[in-house]
Formats: structure tokens, sequence, C-alpha cells
């Protein structure tokens, strides 16, 4: 099978699911940065994806977000977003899904239950910890925080994000059984 | 792969995705911009009228819709209990503009159309060394996806409701993840056999 | 109480194409036949039977209770979809059987035992942990009849199931279908295994062309099919 | 060069299940049949032929040309999928009839244009803006065929194509076959429109069981199935 047209299909794919996500509505809270579910379908992209694609996939969103398409929650888009508070975690975004899948390569994956566990952590390491480093930085330079307040306001997003560590984990467990040829870590190749 | 595009003609259908595209985007950026309930609600009316005014061309938008004002209304609450009611307000009318706006678009343009324009748009990229048809590809397809998610969700609540007599909720959200990467796998198929990509 | 399945006067449409129009039928046999040319409406008059479409006019009943919207207790009436894809919801073969268990009262636990025991008796019990992605399609066809089987409905819609299967398969469904304690409608291009139905429903465009003997109507549905195509006058699938 | 297609010595694994092992095959008839139970490798031969398998040893050649990962340009060899729903990209009909010529070249324009050519002559005119969630079951495999058959290549793999076409539909892919200016192998539960075929292979569990004239292949295949009925032997889709 030609890589190519997998790699168009898989990273558009998850382009798309993170669009989802994002018509879940978000929840505002005062800092200028919401509670989403998009990065619960960048924490997928990483733990589905080889490290190439899930950053591609997330890159691709971005891009037409930029180009005025309103896929991010809430249904915003345009440049504007780009220098909101929240920036941070966008830029943080793509790289947060890079690490997902490179972390996720490095773990077994051989049984479901092991490939389920993998991916938690592989979600905490990339789509948590990766994510929210980028995030303070963002809050610091456009929000002009003092870092410790920025620290302090990203704690309130990290119990929701090990949430969707969890669920990140339910979705591969389920991958690994119903399509036993999909290579974890290793992504779409068959 | 499936998609919500109505094949009832309606007066939109006839307006050029271009037009429709530009006034998505720029109505997305007001809507971003503004933060006076008031002008959201003017605005969010609108929306809904466009929507009825395709008439059976609309139907499609009912159930996602429905689901809509359902969340709004969960997050006016939320709010409420927050003691942010403002904020929610504005939040939620965001997201009813947004969703219809959205809606309009998906129901009578066919994506082909619309990610023309888009290629077009990228043309000057050209000179950047990137190449605008593949990345149009890209997005026509992340937009079929996008769809897709919606009308395959529908159906696997369907088999749910049918087979169990309660809709499946998110119980649904692994299969359907499943659903989807078999879907890739098939367009990515298809790409390799009809386009020897 | 009129037992069985009741339309009366109904007008369904589908988005934008009229399927029925002021269509009346009276469903009470327990095995009936449904065939009919692409298109005829045979998959829209089984969605409706279970309330998956909703009419515009008219109403259905299903012994004596009205369809309205909302879907029947899942023991009552169950369909197979023509295609396995939009039927199956889990990732193995296992989980997919034991929904209906479950949904009607069983544990998990139960609910699998039931499904490995309804593999077992077949001798397939080996398909148990299989994933459905790794399954022919034919093979999907028969996994979406065993979960149709384990839920046990009184009314079991079947819509073109024998489709994909192999020539053992359709000889075993049809046996299948002569022993389920149950209702059975079945629409099929294949004729052989509804001929010997005691009623066939013709469609046509939405309409009941002819309703008698499996025999009578399916010679009646080819011998016109034998003229269309010496006359040429086939265009496919209208 | 060897004109044709030819499979030396293929193993081909799918996940777990062993499917080929060592089957070498020279298929250079113009028309080919391909019969057998659910789950004996038909679409998997087919996939392998047009490149979606990557077989673990062996080797496919296509007119001498050895297929290795990269695609054949889509003018080469064209696939039906057994389910309408795999195949299809775009949500209506001219779109999607239009795909073939644009990758041959074609502007879009002229692509939509040829697209509509084709369905006026088919007497379908009316389908052109059609969205395709709207169609049949059995129209949407009428849309499949017509999009391979605007593709035009000179290799076409139908897998399952009379699965849920009518029987005017039937006969009607039948004489669009006979009629093709192009190879054509079938995979078919329906072993009538393969029949008169020069050649058919019975392929079980992975090996050619048997491969002749379509009049014998079919009737020992028949006769094979009616013994295993009657034996009770069947085991659904193993
Ligand atoms: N989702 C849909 N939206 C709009 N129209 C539809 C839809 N599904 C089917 N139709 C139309 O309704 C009519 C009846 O379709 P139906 O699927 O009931 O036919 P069928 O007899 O089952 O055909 P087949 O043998 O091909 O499965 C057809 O004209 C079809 O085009
Ligand atoms: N995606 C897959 N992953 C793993 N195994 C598969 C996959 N698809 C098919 N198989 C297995 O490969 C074998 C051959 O399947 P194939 O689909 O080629 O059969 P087939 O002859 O086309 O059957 P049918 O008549 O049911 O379509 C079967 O045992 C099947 O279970
Ligand atoms: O939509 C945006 O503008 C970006 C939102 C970024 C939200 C961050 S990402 C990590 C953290 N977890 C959440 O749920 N929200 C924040
Ligand atoms: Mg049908
Ligand atoms: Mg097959």
């Amino acid at each position: 099978m030609n890589n190519s047209s997998r790699q168009i299909a898989t990273v558009s794919l998850f382009a798309a699911l993170i669009a989802v996500f994002g018509l879940i509505p978000k929840i505002d809270l005062p800092l200028g940065v919401p509670i989403t579910l998009q990065t619960l379908g960048v924490m997928l992209a990483g733990a589905l994806l080889r490290p190439r694609q899930a950053f591609l996939a997330v890159a691709l969103l971005l891009a037409a977000v930029a180009l005025g398409l309103p896929l991010l929650s809430g249904g915003r888009g345009g440049p504007a977003v780009f220098f909101a508070p929240s920036a941070g975690y966008l830029i943080g975004w793509p790289l947060g899904a890079w690490v997902t899948a490179l972390v996720m390569q490095a773990l077994p994956t051989a049984a479901p239950r092991r490939a389920a566990v993998s991916a938690f952590f592989a979600a905490v390491a990339g789509g948590l910890l990766v994510v929210h480093a980028c995030g303070v930085v963002g809050l610091m330079l456009i929000a002009q925080l003092p870092a410790a307040k920025a620290l302090l306001g990203t704690l309130l997003f990290v119990p929701g994000d090990l949430i969707k560590a969890v669920v990140t984990a339910g979705v591969v467990h389920t991958v690994a059984r119903g399509l036993p040829d999909w290579q974890l870590g290793g992504g779409n190749a068959r | 792969m499936l998609s919500l595009y109505a094949d009832t003609p309606s007066w939109l259908h006839r307006v050029p995705a271009g037009l429709k595209l530009a006034a998505l985007a720029g109505g997305g950026l007001a809507l971003a911009l503004t933060t006076d309930a008031l002008a959201l609600a003017v605005a969010a009316v609108a929306a809904l009228g466009l929507l009825a005014s395709l008439g059976p061309a609309g139907r499609g938008a009912r159930r996602p819709m429905t689901v809509t004002l359902v969340v709004a209304a969960l997050l006016v609450g939320l709010h409420a209990l927050l003691g942010t009611v403002p904020l929610g307000l504005v939040a939620a009318l965001r997201l009813v503009c947004t969703t219809a706006l959205g809606l309009a678009l998906t129901l009578t343009t066919r994506p082909a159309d619309l990610v023309e324009v888009i290629e077009r748009l990228l043309q000057p990229l050209r000179h950047l060394g990137l190449d605008p048809s593949r990345f149009a590809l890209h997005l026509a397809l992340m937009l079929r996806y996008t769809e897709h998610f919606f009308a395959r969700w529908q159906q696997l609540d369907e088999a749910h409701r049918l087979r169990t007599g309660r809709p499946g909720g998110l119980r649904l959200l692994a299969p359907l993840t499943l659903q989807m990467l078999l879907a890739a796998r098939r367009v990515a198929d298809t790409l390799h056999v009809r386009l020897g990509r | 109480m009129t037992a069985g399945l009741h339309l009366s006067d109904l007008t369904l449409r589908r988005g934008a194409t009229p399927v029925f129009d002021g269509l009346t039928l009276s469903l009470t046999e327990p095995r009936i036949g449904l065939v009919g040319d692409n298109g005829a409406g045979k998959s829209s008059l089984l969605r409706l039977l279970c309330g998956l479409e909703r009419p515009q006019a008219g109403r259905v009943t299903v012994d004596g209770q009205a369809l309205a919207g909302a879907p029947l207790p899942p023991g009552r009436i169950g369909l197979m979809f023509q295609n396995p894809d939009e039927q199956i919801i889990f990732p193995t073969v296992e989980e997919e059987l034991a929904l209906g268990p479950q949904a009607a009262g069983a544990s998990r636990r139960d609910a699998q035992a039931a499904a490995r025991e309804a593999l077992g008796r077949r001798g397939l019990a080996d398909w148990a942990p299989r994933a459905i992605a790794s399954l022919s399609h034919g093979q999907r066809q028969f996994v979406c009849w065993l979960a149709l089987d384990l839920a046990a409905p009184r009314v079991r819609l079947l819509d073109e199931p024998y489709a994909s299967l192999d020539l053992p398969g359709q000889a075993w469904l049809r046996e299948e279908i002569r022993r389920a304690p149950a209702q059975v409608l079945v629409s099929t291009h294949l004729l052989d295994p509804v001929r010997d139905f005691a009623r066939v429903l013709w469609l046509e465009r939405g309409r009941v062309r002819a309703d008698g003997p499996g025999a009578e109507v399916c010679a009646a549905y080819e011998a016109d099919v034998a003229q269309r195509v010496a006359g040429r006058s086939v265009r496919p699938g209208a």
C-alpha cells in the first residue's frame, strides 16, 4: 500500500477529529483560556499516529483555522486566535501530539491492555506536560502573567486533561482489539 | 463516505462557494470580536432564520442544531452556577451562530467547489514551495470527514437505539473512532486505486 | 388487538424522493418475502416498520401499538441491515453479539457467555475474540444474523441477507430462518429462498405490484424482468 | 514482456490470518470469474492485483511490470469494491463520476461534462446532481460501475458487483461487462453471469481448487456445495 495516500487520508482524518471535538463547546475560564475537548483530539492523534503524521494532522487543523475556517471550539477561527492568551497552548498542540507519538513508540504496545496503559502515559507526557509548558510560556508572554500565576492557572486544566488521557487509553484499547493490524506507535502501516 | 449535503435545491445552493466562504470567514471574525450579548442574540436569530429559509434542504440540520441548542442551554446553566451568566450567554450565542452558519454552508455547498476556492486563494504560496493542490486535497478530505463523523455517528446511534432501545451516547466514542480509522483506510485504498496516489 | 404489522395510508418522502404515497398493508403471515427493483422501496419499508423512518402521514402499528418515533423495546422487532457495516458497533465478534442479551438485561459476563455459546453451537467458537474488521464481507453478514438471533426479537426484518453469502451460507441461513421462532420479513434479489413462502410482495416504485404466494409472485416478477430485458427497456435502478 | 496479470509464489497474511501460501497464477484471458466460499480469498486476490495488499513473499506483475508498493497509473487497473460505501468519496453522483477523468488529467469542467454524458447515454441524466446518500444500495452499486467505466482502466477487477443489483440490473451489468474494451475479473457468488466465461477459478481457503471453463467449474462448485449441504457439514463462512 502506498504511503502517500495513507498519509493524506490519516492526516486529514485526525485534523477532522480535532475539529469535531471543537463542536462540543468549551467552558470559558476567566483566564481567557477555555477548557476544551480538542486536546482529546490532540492526544488521540499522538497515540494512534506516527510522530510526523500526528504533528501534521494538528498543523493542518491550525492552518485551516488560520485561513478563517471556524474550527476552534466555540466556532472561532482566523489569524486573531494566534494572538489570544491561549495562543501558547495552540502552538503547543502539534508539539504535544508529536511528543505523544514519540513516547508511544518507546513504550510497549503488543497487548491491548499494555497499549492502553502506554497511551495514558504518552498522552500525559505530550498532550498534558508539553502543551501546558507551551501554554504557560504563552500566558507569560501574551497575557503578561507572572510565572507563578500562570503555573497556578494552568493547574486548573490538569484534572480535565487527566480524564482525557484516560479516555485516550480507552480508545486505544478498543482500536487495539478492533484493528489488530493498526501499528500502534508505528502508525498506519499494514 | 457519508455526507450531510442535501440535494434538495435551495436558494443558497445557487450562491457561489467563494462568496459563502468569505461570508462565513467574515462572520466568524465578527462573532469572535463581539462580546455584546444583544448583538449576538440578533445574529443567532438571523442565523437560525437563514437555516429555516433553506426549506426542505435544511432538514439535515435539525438534529445537529437540536443538539447544539441543548448544549448551549447547558452552558448557560453552568455559568449561572459560577455566577458568570453574561459570559455564558455570549459563549452560547456564539456557538449557536457559528454552528448554524457552518451547517448552512455544508448543506448547500459541494466540498469540491469549496476546495476549489481555497486552492485558488493559495496559489501565491506556490512561490514558497507549498503545493496548493495537495493542501487542497487535505482540506477537502478533512471537511468530508467532519461530515462523515456526524453521519456515521447518527448511523451508529440508530443501530444502537434499534438494538438496545437506548441511545448510545458516549459509549459510541471508541467505536466511532474505530470506524473512522477504517474509513481512513478505505479512503486511502480508493485514492490509491482511483487516483494512483 | 390486531396482531402483526399494519401500515395504513402511509406517505413517506426521503429527502426529495417520494417513496410511498398512501400505502396500506397488513403483514401477519409468519414468513413474508419482499422483492422488486433497486429503489422500489424495500429497505424503506423495513426501516419504517422498525421506526427508523418517520412517515409524513399515515401510521404503522406493531401488535396494535402505534410506532411513534421512539423505537419499540428491542425484544419486539429487530432489523438486519443491508450493509453489515451499518449494523455492527463493537470491535470484536463476542462484544458485538453480547449487545442483544445485554440490552435484555443480562450482565456483561452472561451476555458474553451466551455469545460464545451461540458461536460454539454453530462450530464457530474460534470467532469469539476476532476483530470484526478482519472478517470478510460475507463473514460479517453472518455476524449480523447471529446478533439478531441472539437478541431474539419477535419480528425479524432482514434486508437482503443473502447478498454476500456464499452458496453454503445461503443454504444455512434459509435453514436458520425456517427454524426461527419469530415472524420474518426478508427483502431479497435472490428469489429462490422466498419462492416457498406463503406470501411475497412485489414492490414497484413504492407500490405493491403483486401480492400472493411466493411461487406465483416470483414467477410474475421474473417474467416481467425477462420482458423488459428483451425489450431493452432496462434503465438501471430507476 | 508477458502481458496480463501474473502472480508467482505469493504468500499473503492479513493480520493473523494466513490467506495465500505460495500461490502462482497467470491471468491473461479477457474474462475471468472467481468463485468460492466466504473467506476463500477472492477479495484478497483482487486487492493484491491492484497493489492494495503487499504480499509477504512472491511477486505480482501487471503486463510485465512488477507491483512494488508504488501504484500503477490509474488508467492501468481499476477495482470496483465489494461495498459501494467503501469506494465512493464524493457526495454527489456527478462529482463521484468526474474523479476518474480528472485523475487522467481532464479539467474539472470537462470531467463533469463527461460524467453527465455517460449518465445521459444510459438514460440517467437526472442522477447527476443527486446526493449519493439518497440512492438505494443497488443504485450506489451502479454508480460504482459507472465510475470505473469512466476511468476506463485496461484491467477491471469487480468484487461481487452483482451482490445488490436487481434482476434487470444484473442483466444490464452482464451486457456492460460483455462490451467493455478491457480485461475483466469478476468475483461472485451468483454463478450464472460467469458460467459462459472461458475461465473461472474456484478458490478454497486460499488455494485454487479448480480452474477451467466457466460451465465446468461452476458445476463442480455447485456439486460440492450440494454435497456439503446434504451432509450438514456446513459451517458458515469458515
Ligand atoms: N437516505 C435517503 N435519502 C433520500 N432518498 C433515499 C434515501 N434512501 C433511499 N432513497 C430513495 O428512496 C427510494 C427507495 O429506496 P430503498 O432504499 O427503499 O430501495 P430498495 O428497494 O431497498 O433498493 P435496493 O434494492 O437497491 O436496496 C429510492 O428511490 C432511493 O433513491
Ligand atoms: N482486513 C483483514 N484483516 C485480517 N484478515 C482479513 C482481513 N480481511 C479479510 N481477512 C481474512 O482473510 C481471509 C480472506 O478474506 P477475503 O475477504 O479475501 O475473502 P472473500 O473470498 O472475499 O470472502 P467473501 O465472499 O465473504 O467476500 C478470510 O479468512 C478473512 O477472515
Ligand atoms: O481554543 C483555543 O483558543 C485554545 C485553547 C487551549 C486550551 C488549553 S489546551 C490545554 C488545556 N486543557 C484544556 O482543556 N484547555 C487548556
Ligand atoms: Mg435496499
Ligand atoms: Mg470478498
